[in-house]
């Protein structure tokens, strides 16, 4: 039996299929556009031709994400936080804490036995998401994967306010021109949110193993800054950005044996994906 | 009209149009006096036939007008209050009595006073503590509002009117605690968001037609077929006010709440006023003993020479056990307004006791309005999913 | 000492000096004292009611308030305020009631009562017990309450009644206060008694009241000469000086001299025609509190002719009062702390301002200090103070054509204060206070 | 020939003219990117080559905006707000209420008939309601700025928008897509969010007509439209609205050069 999980995140959108042994058979990954049911078929059917399955054969669909409301074709909506712990403690099953760095927000997560048992989150202010990291390199004229490198090689660290995403554009631009080293600024940007978001983190009591997934995660520079803030190791997955599509999938795989036990056969939902194409004009 | 329906729907036809029975009372020449917080003595209103009407501001409602006297990083609820105060929206009211329950209230209706010219308007002063010299203090206020009153209605307050009038928002505050007995069974009769409707229409009639409707809601509720359905979690919110069905419906959408301890539930409405030889001094102690707001100064005990925090926690937030208790209550929601500082200092204390109680809770901040409620939605779902 | 001053542009008092510097002698000696194991008070602002009870049992007060201002100038209030956060104090709270839930947090959760090692200026001790007040801001009394989750220390809060200006005048209302206030001082007294194992001296008690009254008398008296053009002294110079007056600090004697001093340096300034600034341009008040740590950008708008008249209503002394027919000190106490609100009302009243206590003294101050216009500094995380500053900036606009400009602060986030933004609105600000001159004589407004 | 030149360099946008008397002769607008100096630099060549001129031409330059400093050539800097006043009042001598909409914050002002500023108030710093608000959220909607404005047009409902920082608007414009709610909505929702913002703040300097829209955000019709209807005036708008200040400037380089030779 294989089961799917689609995690429709802010910026990116990804979907996996996995088979009963939790097995990868595909891994979709494409950019959040405006008109999700699209997508979602969209994608769903890329991952499907990618595993050489039919929708059918698919026995139990879970959405996740900001835009899990939009996966017409899905058995059950779970929120990220969920599909993020489980995800995690799919990877490394000793993981006690998950650290999800998003486009949009910045998600701290308890693990107990596999499952979110706590959690807190930052959508209040821009200044500690991974948007921070966007916006300041858009404004240092510098590609997002280049600033991990780059904060590697600074020699010191240069303070940025936290206070605010929007004014810390202006910030790095006026320290820029009053000649500091494009590697330092970057450096104390990630340092500022590292702080910002390790700060959230401590909300709850943070315990080894300690996971970093999202975008964040695959800037070398945020987990440096983050292990020093947060003075403890920390893991990264080879593909930190659909931990959450993993979770879905899995968590769907165990509702459905678990009904299966329970009434015999597993839940079976008649689906068809509506014919997709990207950004389709849906106003003529 | 207000009274082509009854009960439930009556509830929800005027707190959709809060104003429409007042209005029809206006016209009738009976006089509104507006009031923007639970801590304001309404039974003197009443015992003078003056009709208390509860100014919640509206979260629908964008403030554009009162940012030319408050800043954004500002009690939003204050701010909704005087914006439609000064877009007029509550043209209706003859007067406005406040209170300084907390400093946004007081700075907001000093500028409300200044700004707008209501034939009446008076501000009663309220201490923090609840020492005896601060109750006989307020209990004095009491008196100044007794005498503004008297002077704008032109009647005496008598004491046997003011007994009268204790007597009556007594007999509501026991019908809407009775009503809160019918969320006590699994699914509850009645839902959240019913409660708030029928509270706010409760805050936007005369004492007497509150008791009527909660008469007829009783009976409705307690016979019916078509009450919420079970949704597993049975939730608790806790915070200063949740006046907007919108918030709780997001609440509601995978949980059933069955008790709301805001200013826009059950707090108005826990205890009675006392009876006492000067009912002026009944009225002061039950206001400011007895109804629960972060922003009284409670502890252990008067002038206590060392701190307990154990006993410090049960001083101020002891009277959540009973009902956690006794509704079963699987979940709390801490929910606090933005910028509400007295509540917001309650935060890690009251986790700290509803921990100690083994009860899950979480804490969700909002800024009064329904721009982006999927956030909030988010949070309280994957709560949801921790505590399923 | 005044050469290397020269270079600056605001013309300092040198009487001003031996006051900032007594105050910072008071603060070492007392903090040697508590080192030494005297026990120590955690208090606040709370004008003259509390103060001069702990005063006249000479007991060591400490000002979490001021010790979040020396820690955020010192750089190191960012641990603590991420330390309360990480406790789940809202971030949007009080910056220096955050500072100091994280330094109780660290100092009684980490270091088991000791002094944070990093902590500037000595650090603050733990307390005996805490004094807060409802006066002004009810965050506060809220802070030092949560304060207990780190600390067995009994807190008192006191009492601190603001009725409307109206309603201030109903019969019997002021006797009111002023009972609930004795009786609370009374209860007061004799919580502090319990604490510390003393009796009160009630003649010291008396004669501290004295002295406080007089202090602020002549304090008051140093500030009304600044009314004269060009005026004698800078806001900065209020600033260095309050402490002795608002806080009680040091010996009351001293600082009743040192103030008679200050007055007299500022009355020859005044015969002299001395401005506190080379060219006065425009008078300006100040609202609420300063930029403590770029404070030398009040030079950089002297240079411009901006003088700084008059300022922060928090701060300042009460409008004298004679309470020399009052028998009870308690009773003397509590009509001066009323004072500090009450002595608006009744102008307040004439000119029926009904914003309250906060806002009509700066319609007072502009007029009777004849201000072109009023610099307001809202700060993020201090709501208190910055409250009721536009309906301030809309009334000096409304009732006295005087026109504000608004630069945003804070009291914890320094870098949130950017004096370039600011000088760059000093230029067009002038034109607008040059135009409102003019609306002003049309107005038949004399200055 | 006397040659006078404006420089405005603003978080996102640079902007030069150059002015002959009052007249226009050259004018030009650039991302400020991440270097002011060097985006100074361009600006002054394309200018000079636009107006056929050598650089010493120019007699007198005046620099203005958040990186005025870094003008290396300017004479002197100047206010961004009194640039404004005065390049406002020289194009439209009986304005008497500015609205400068810019990237990242708004400033409203009055002026007299001289152009003087009688008064004036900035945009609260955490509720930056700039015209970056509308890039971002077109950003998400996949449409240009000008497809922005036409479908903002189409709505019928427009959704209300919580927040006021140009980040978190983002995230509200994409959980408000994920609601299904139609583009034209969120669009809408986005002017009339801005647009009141910015009406308040022209209440506290109590507006006086007529009243000039200018500043990058006085490109986007739909918030024009948003902002009039919440102020219910009409409002005026200068040919080319995000150089009013450059061009103030380059006014007051005028001036000043010809107050130094008298």
């Amino acid at each position: 039996m294989y089961y799917a999980g689609v995690d429709i995140g802010s910026t990116m959108t990804k979907v996996v299929v996995i088979d009963g042994s939790d097995d990868l058979l595909s891994v979709i990954k494409g950019p959040t556009g405006p008109e999700h049911r699209q997508l979602a078929n969209q994608a769903m059917a890329q991952a499907l031709e990618q595993a050489s399955l039919q929708i059918d054969d698919i026995a139990f669909i879970v959405a996740t994400g900001y835009g899990r409301i939009n996966v017409p074709f899905a058995d059950l909506q779970m929120t990220e936080l969920s599909c993020h712990a489980r995800g995690v403690s799919i990877l490394f099953p000793d993981a006690r804490t998950a650290i999800d760095i998003g486009g949009q927000d910045a998600k701290c997560m308890k693990i107990s036995s596999g499952r979110l048992v706590n959690f807190v989150m930052n959508d209040k202010c821009a200044a500690g998401t991974g948007r921070f990291l966007e916006v300041t390199a858009a404004a240092l004229g510098i590609n997002l994967e280049e600033m991990g490198d780059l904060s590697l090689r600074a020699t010191e660290r240069v303070e940025i306010s936290s206070l605010c995403t929007v004014f810390a554009q202006q910030e790095v631009v006026a320290l820029l021109s009053r000649g500091e080293k494009l590697e330092n600024i970057v450096a104390g940007i990630h340092s500022a949110l590292a702080g910002r978001i390790s700060t959230l983190a401590r909300r709850l009591a943070i315990e080894p193993r300690v996971v970093l997934t999202g975008g964040g995660a695959k800037n070398t520079g945020m987990v440096e800054a983050m292990k020093e803030k947060l003075g403890c190791a920390i893991s990264v997955p080879e593909e930190p950005l659909i931990t959450g599509a993993i979770g879905a999938a899995v968590l769907g795989k165990e509702i459905c044996l678990k009904t299966a036990d329970e009434h015999g056969t597993p839940p079976a939902k008649p689906r068809r994906l509506e014919r997709a194409t990207f950004f389709k004009e849906e106003y003529p | 009209m207000a009274d082509d329906c009854e009960g439930l729907g009556k509830a929800r036809q005027i707190y959709s149009d809060r104003s429409l029975r007042a209005r029809e009372l206006k016209a009738e020449g009976r006089r509104i006096i507006g009031y923007p917080c639970v801590y304001v003595p309404i039974e003197m209103l009443t015992a003078l036939g003056l009709i208390p009407y509860r100014s919640c501001g509206d979260i629908r409602e964008p403030v554009t007008e009162a940012d030319r006297a408050l800043p954004g990083s500002f009690c939003p609820i204050m701010r909704n209050c005087l914006d439609c105060a000064l877009k007029s929206k509550d043209d209706f009211l003859d007067g406005v009595v406040a209170i300084h329950s907390s400093d946004p209230q007081e700075k907001t209706a000093r500028v409300w006073q200044s700004y707008t010219d209501y034939p009446y308007f008076h501000f009663i002063d309220m201490p923090v503590t609840v020492r005896p010299e601060a109750v006989e203090y307020f209990r004095g206020q009491l008196d100044d509002l007794k005498k503004t009153l008297e002077a704008f209605s032109g009647k005496a307050l008598t004491e046997s009117k003011l007994e009268e009038a204790i007597e009556s928002h007594n007999r509501q505050r026991s019908l809407v605690r009775q009503l809160h007995e019918l969320t006590k069974p699994s699914p509850p009769l009645i839902s959240g968001t019913e409660l708030i409707q029928v509270v706010k229409a409760l805050m936007s009639l005369p004492v007497a037609e509150g008791n009527d409707l909660l008469a007829e809601v009783m009976s409705e509720v307690k016979n019916r077929t078509d009450g919420p359905t079970r949704k597993g979690a049975r939730l608790l919110t806790w915070g200063s006010t949740l006046d907007s069905i919108e918030i709780m419906q997001v609440f509601e959408a995978n949980s059933n709440v069955v008790m709301d301890e805001s200013c826009g539930g059950i707090r108005a409405y826990r205890a009675e006023v006392q009876n006492s030889a000067d009912p002026l001094e009944g009225l002061a102690s039950y206001y400011l003993k007895e109804i629960t707001c972060a922003r009284t100064f409670r502890q252990a005990e008067l002038g206590e020479s060392r701190k307990d925090y154990a006993r410090d926690l049960q001083s101020r937030f002891g009277y959540l056990k009973g009902i956690i208790r006794e509704w079963q209550v699987s979940g709390v929601i801490m929910l606090l307004v933005r910028y509400c500082d007295p509540f917001a200092f309650e935060m890690p204390s009251l986790k700290d006791y509803l921990d100690s109680l083994g009860v899950p809770s979480t804490y969700i901040e909002y800024d009064y309005t329904l721009g982006a409620l999927a956030p909030l939605r988010t949070r309280v779902e994957a709560f949801l999913e921790t505590i399923s | 000492m005044s050469v290397d001053k020269g270079k600056k542009s605001i013309n300092r008092l040198d009487s001003m000096r031996p006051l900032r510097a007594k105050v910072n002698e008071t603060y070492l000696k007392s903090l040697e004292a508590i080192q030494a194991g005297k026990p120590a008070v955690w208090g606040m602002l709370n004008f003259y009611y509390g103060d001069p009870i702990l005063k006249a049992m000479d007991i060591e007060v400490v000002y979490p308030e001021n010790y979040g201002a020396i820690a955020a100038a010192m750089g190191v209030a960012q641990q603590y305020l991420d330390r309360a956060d990480a406790d789940g104090f809202p971030t949007h709270l009080c910056g220096y009631s955050l500072t100091t839930l994280g330094y109780a947090s660290r100092m009684m959760r980490e270091l088991d009562g000791q002094i944070p090692p990093e902590a500037p200026l000595g650090g603050m001790p733990r307390p005996l017990f805490l004094m807060s007040s409802a006066a002004v801001c009810d965050a506060r009394y809220k802070w030092f309450q949560s304060l207990g989750r780190y600390m067995d220390a009994p807190v008192w809060t006191l009492e601190a009644p603001s009725p409307g200006v109206n309603e201030f005048f109903i019969d019997g209302n002021y006797d009111r206060m002023v009972d609930m206030g004795v009786k609370h001082l009374k209860d007061f007294v004799s919580f502090v008694e319990g604490m510390v194992g003393r009796k009160m001296d009630w003649d010291k008690l008396d004669s501290t009241a004295n002295l406080m009254i007089e202090v602020n008398r002549v304090w008051h008296e140093v500030n009304e000469l600044r009314k004269a053009k060009p005026c004698p002294m800078h806001s900065r110079d209020f600033w260095s000086a309050m402490p002795a007056a608002l806080f009680l600090a040091g010996d009351l004697e001293d600082s009743l001299n040192l103030y008679r001093d200050m007055c007299r340096e500022v009355k020859d300034r005044v015969d002299s025609h001395t401005g506190a600034i080379p060219e006065e341009k425009y008078r300006l008040v100040f609202a609420e509190l300063p930029p403590w740590h770029s404070l030398n950008f009040f030079d950089k708008l002297a240079e411009r002719g901006w003088n700084f008249v008059i300022e922060s209503f928090g701060y300042r002394p009460p409008i004298p009062i004679d309470l020399s027919g009052i028998a009870d000190p308690l009773e003397r106490i509590t009509r001066f702390n009323l004072q500090f609100f009450a002595g608006y009302y009744e102008d307040a009243r004439k000119q029926n301002v009904l914003g309250g206590a906060f806002a009509y003294p700066y319609l007072k101050y502009a007029r009777e200090w004849k201000c072109d216009g009023a610099l307001l500094h809202p700060l993020i995380s201090c709501r208190s103070a910055s409250t009721h500053l536009p309906y301030v900036s809309d009334m000096l606009m409304e009732e006295l054509q005087v026109p504000s400009l608004s630069i945003e602060g804070d009291i914890v986030d320094l870098r949130l204060f950017d004096p370039e933004d600011a000088l760059a609105r000093a230029e067009p600000f002038e034109e607008t206070m040059r135009y409102y001159k003019k609306m002003r004589e049309q107005k038949g407004l004399d200055w | 020939m006397n040659w006078f030149a404006g420089i405005d360099l603003g978080s996102a946008y640079s902007k030069g003219v150059i002015v002959r008397d009052s007249e226009i002769v050259a004018s030009h607008v650039i991302r400020s990117g991440s270097d002011y100096g060097a985006a100074a630099e361009v600006i002054r060549m394309e200018l000079t080559e636009r107006a056929g001129l050598s650089q010493d031409d120019v007699l007198h330059t005046i620099a203005a905006g958040s990186g005025a400093d870094s003008v290396s050539f300017a004479g002197r800097t100047s206010s961004d707000i009194v640039c404004t006043a005065r390049g406002v009042h020289s194009i439209f001598p009986q304005a008497r209420t500015v609205v400068d909409v810019a990237n990242l914050s708004t400033k409203a002002i009055r002026l007299d008939s001289e152009g003087t500023v009688t008064n004036f108030t900035v945009s609260e710093k955490c509720a930056a309601g700039g015209g970056r608000l509308i890039e971002v959220i077109a950003n998400i909607l996949r449409v240009d700025l000008v497809e922005f404005g036409r479908i903002a047009a189409r709505s019928e409902n427009p959704i209300e928008f919580g927040t006021g920082c140009a980040v978190f608007g983002e995230s509200e414009a994409i959980t408000r897509v994920s609601e299904g709610v139609p583009k034209e909505d969120i669009a809408a929702g986005v002017n009339r969010a801005l647009a009141r913002r910015i009406s308040s703040l022209v209440k506290k300097v109590r507006m006086e007509e007529p009243c000039v829209i200018c500043g990058g955000g006085a490109l986007h019709m739909a918030l024009i439209q948003a902002l009039e209807s919440e102020l219910k005036v009409d409002l005026l708008v200068p040919p080319i609205p995000q150089i009013t200040t450059a061009f103030g400037a380059a006014i007051l380089a005028r001036v000043a050069a010809t107050e130094e030779k008298t």
